[in-house]
């Protein structure tokens, strides 16, 4: 009761709620879900653009592209962590993405098949990720929103590199040019999509913004996004996809055409282009790497039962 | 001169490559840590690459990416243990154990060549290649004195790279001549200290050292290797496929 | 026609990659005998690609090599299904299962293609399918009646391979057209007896026919997929640093 | 008492032993070992080749190429069988290649490092082996001599290939031309040794030669190895990488210079440029389908075990 009361007042004065402080069990359930899913779309979201890892066009790129992924993994401890706090183990987690039971965002179900597809990742897909993300940093959960404002910083360095990925390609030769249009026009819809259903269509939203979690509805975040990028389109000289993408002088806002959705949930049921090859490849990687992970733990407790001299031998 | 160009190239196409075999861990690594401290090192060694191979290039007018993207299998000087394949977790820290000693003792001399260049990227990679140095040690304990399937992984990775430390050792040209003039280090002249830290190191984690004598062919020709084909043949695919194009 | 020799083109880019694929194995596979059955099978299949190629090209003035060395990406027309990676044993035999038994079905109508090349193409092919399938199927019922690590992979294999099956369906330009005209079979008038066919060896080995609706992007486009490009950066490799040269 | 002198009469009249008859514990020896030997060089010889399978530069010679690498698969099968008279297992041959205790010919240590190395293994390889098999054909033991003659109709074949890559490559380009003559600069020395060390090194050959297993020495094979490969050389416009090659009237043969016999016994002891990945490879490959195997057998015995209605079903 106490607790309860105490709970309710921080989130009325737009507080931080600490893992030592009383909440609700579905308020612990929602965070652990929402952020252990961004925790595995980090740790997914590696396999698209890893994938150009070795054929990146130039040592620049490679070094940057490396970079970028490698935050990814960084990304994905970060959040694991700011879990962790919620009381379910990383192991828990992982676990959940290995057998399919976590969902992890649904772009990644998307390949990323040329290398104009890394430009349009950097600066379509982080760019919708940092429109979402960038009210997460108020978060009411305080390990959550401080975990958001480290990716924040990150994320809106990627979008730029993607940006200027895609600036060179669309200033650069005519074959170029239509890499970078074609990784465009596959990214736009789904991009757009990575903000969820329309809100009507969105029954949890409601609940998160109660809680200061959410902090605008997927339609808002959506317009905000598709206001930042039409004019970011423009300065690359590249088309967006949407032939009733407009400006509307009396709302303020771009109108845009209507998405897919039945692409969307196809793709969220496991019919996306990759949904098997994304997660077959990180089974792989946690079996492949099991006896790895066994050594590590044996020879620890060795070393922890072991005489102090070992201890000084491996310190 | 041309013969500084050929042995910067020599030192950058090592880290080049080595650096494309890492940058495979990354999102295949045995826990997260690992892809990032795999591409922690992997990124070190594309700067240091980079750095290489834009001296070389400054002696003919070429840049970086015509080095790494526009020569052949026959023209890369890379020796044949970083071209070695992943394999497992244990074949890769057995080759980044044998690669990061001898760089860590190749830099240390380095940093005291007469040519203040590639003094200042001995320097600057020395740092790092501590870090490397100590990481690949550290898993090598752990693995050797992890499990029983660990210690077989480990010292089976250990015989898989044996046989090409010897090539780090071959004092190829241009480097005698310019070990005279005190611009390079004479490979032969680290071969005593690198043995040395690495059958100590191999010896506290209770494996074997092997007992290779090593692989014949240690020209860095690549003439006695398959692997540089087909690094090069995905490494340089798409530069290749628009020559001339900005990136 | 233009439209018959994209119709051929689709036909052999499936073959080829797929050939690509298993050539693989060879040196590489479970036992002696299987080197030399896979090695059968690919060798099959690229005949196969060198005839649909070699005819697509003789409307083009170009050479089966032509089109096999000297097409991007974005122009092969092969389906998700051939590109998949070979994985374990099992996830080979099942990629294997799925095109066998699509391509025998097809086959058996393309012999009464009006178009008389494609009809004697099929007719030769046909003969050889037959043995790629019963190759397929008596080892989908080891694996699924072996031990239950060879079920368990089987079925993961199944389940690898399976959302690249409806795109062997999809009525994709110019096959729709060329169906009218009674050149080309249609696709989509396989799909029941492929399927049917395929779930009941399925169920006869034991395991379950997986639930996948198939991958979103059916189109043959390549759009949808990563594998394509790491195949054809290999394949092509040679040729491509040789341009007009004779092998 | 009686199978010794059965045994000894068939030698002397040259006629074949089959694996029935009486014969001395060191004659089957010799030829299990012999015979395992060169089975195991067929399968670890499909290693160098195989892998230009996909970087082929034709369709047609990817064809070739694969078909000539699964024959050499095939001869491993016919020389395992005819070993396996002898009453060796082919798994106990396949563990003794697996643990390294089986020795395979030492040409296959080195890389075939360009598509003209292909070539080289063809014409130089190929025809040093057959140099040595056609006497094989005559060997005493029936089903060696039986599998031999399968083989080398097949290696002639092969040869031939071989020759006819590097005429195309030394009629090319350029370049062409300088891969097919470095590929018989790196083969012609190894491809010499395939005929093992100088007679008066060669201590074991005396008995083979006594048993009708060999049928000429070492040095006379490598002779007429030479003779044949000369003036083919010189049909391709390719040098061989001999200064001391030259005619010699009077013998009515080459004479050639020196070997590298360091180079051969330290490639023999395990310092070739590929012994640890050529056996790591086929441990791999034996591994990895250890699990098929077992299946398989599995399998067989459930089969075997059931009812007349499951034997029905699977035939």
């Amino acid at each position: 009761r106490v607790g309860w009361e105490q709970f309710q007042q921080l989130i009325e004065e737009d507080q931080r709620v600490e893992p030592r402080d009383w909440m609700p069990q579905n308020y612990r359930k929602t965070l652990v879900r929402q952020i252990s899913q961004h925790a595995h779309s980090e740790i997914i979201g590696m396999q698209p653009e890893g994938n150009w890892i070795s054929r990146a066009p130039s040592l620049k790129r490679k070094s940057v592209l490396m970079a970028k992924v490698q935050d990814e993994a960084g990304h994905g401890l970060y959040l694991y962590s700011a879990a962790e706090t919620l009381g379910t183990s990383r192991d828990e987690m992982y676990q959940q993405l290995y057998t399919g039971k976590a969902k992890y965002s649904s772009i990644f179900n998307y390949p990323a098949r040329t290398w104009a597809d890394v430009g349009a990742v950097g600066w379509l897909v982080d760019g919708a990720a940092i429109t979402n993300q960038v009210p997460l940093c108020r978060a009411s959960f305080g390990p959550y929103g401080r975990a958001m404002v480290r990716v924040c910083k990150e994320e809106s360095f990627h979008q730029r590199q993607g940006w200027e990925i895609l600036y060179t390609l669309s200033h650069g030769t005519e074959a170029q040019k239509q890499m970078a249009q074609d990784a465009v026009d596959r990214f736009y819809g789904p991009a757009l999509q990575m903000f969820g259903p329309p809100d009507d269509e969105s029954p949890n939203s409601q609940q998160s913004m109660a809680w200061n979690i959410k902090r605008f509805s997927n339609d808002v975040l959506r317009q905000r996004f598709v206001d930042m990028i039409v004019p970011q389109a423009e300065a690359l000289g590249l088309t967006l996809p949407d032939p009733d993408l407009k400006w509307n002088e009396e709302r303020g806002h771009y109108d845009y055409g209507d998405l897919d959705w039945d692409e969307f949930f196809s793709v969220v049921k496991g019919n996306g282009p990759l949904n098997h090859q994304r997660l077959a490849h990180y089974r792989a990687a946690r079996d492949d790497g099991a006896w790895v992970r066994e050594a590590a733990a044996a020879y620890a407790a060795k070393q922890a039962e072991a005489s102090p001299r070992s201890a000084l031998l491996s310190a | 001169s041309d013969e500084t160009a050929r042995y910067a190239l020599l030192l950058g196409d090592d880290c080049l490559i080595l650096a494309q075999r890492l940058g495979h861990w990354i999102s295949r690594a045995p826990e997260l840590e690992e892809d990032i401290a795999l591409g922690n090192i992997a990124l070190d060694l594309l700067g240091h690459a980079r750095f290489f191979l834009t001296y070389a290039g400054s002696a003919w007018g070429k840049t970086e990416d015509d080095l790494a993207y526009f020569r052949s299998e026959e023209e890369f000087r890379s020796c044949r243990l970083v071209e070695q394949e992943n394999g497992d977790f244990g074949r890769t820290i057995a080759r980044q154990l044998l690669f990061s000693f001898y760089t860590h003792e190749l830099y240390q001399r380095l940093v005291r060549s007469a040519d203040t260049t590639l003094a200042a990227i001995a320097d600057k990679a020395l740092k790092e290649v501590d870090y490397h140095q100590d990481h690949a040690a550290q898993w090598l304990l752990r693995l050797g004195g992890g499990t029983d399937e660990s210690k077989r992984r480990m010292q089976e990775g250990l015989e898989s790279v044996w046989p090409y430390l010897e090539e780090l050792f071959a004092d190829v040209e241009p480097t005698p001549t310019l070990a005279e003039q005190e611009v390079a280090v004479l490979p032969s002249s680290l071969r005593d200290a690198v043995l040395t830290r690495l059958s100590s190191i191999i010896e506290e984690s209770g494996l074997e050292v092997p007992a290779s004598k090593g692989a014949f062919g240690a020209d860095r020709s690549g003439r006695f290797s398959e692997n540089r084909g087909f690094i090069l043949a995905e490494m340089q695919v798409l530069a290749r496929q628009h020559p001339g194009a900005t990136w």
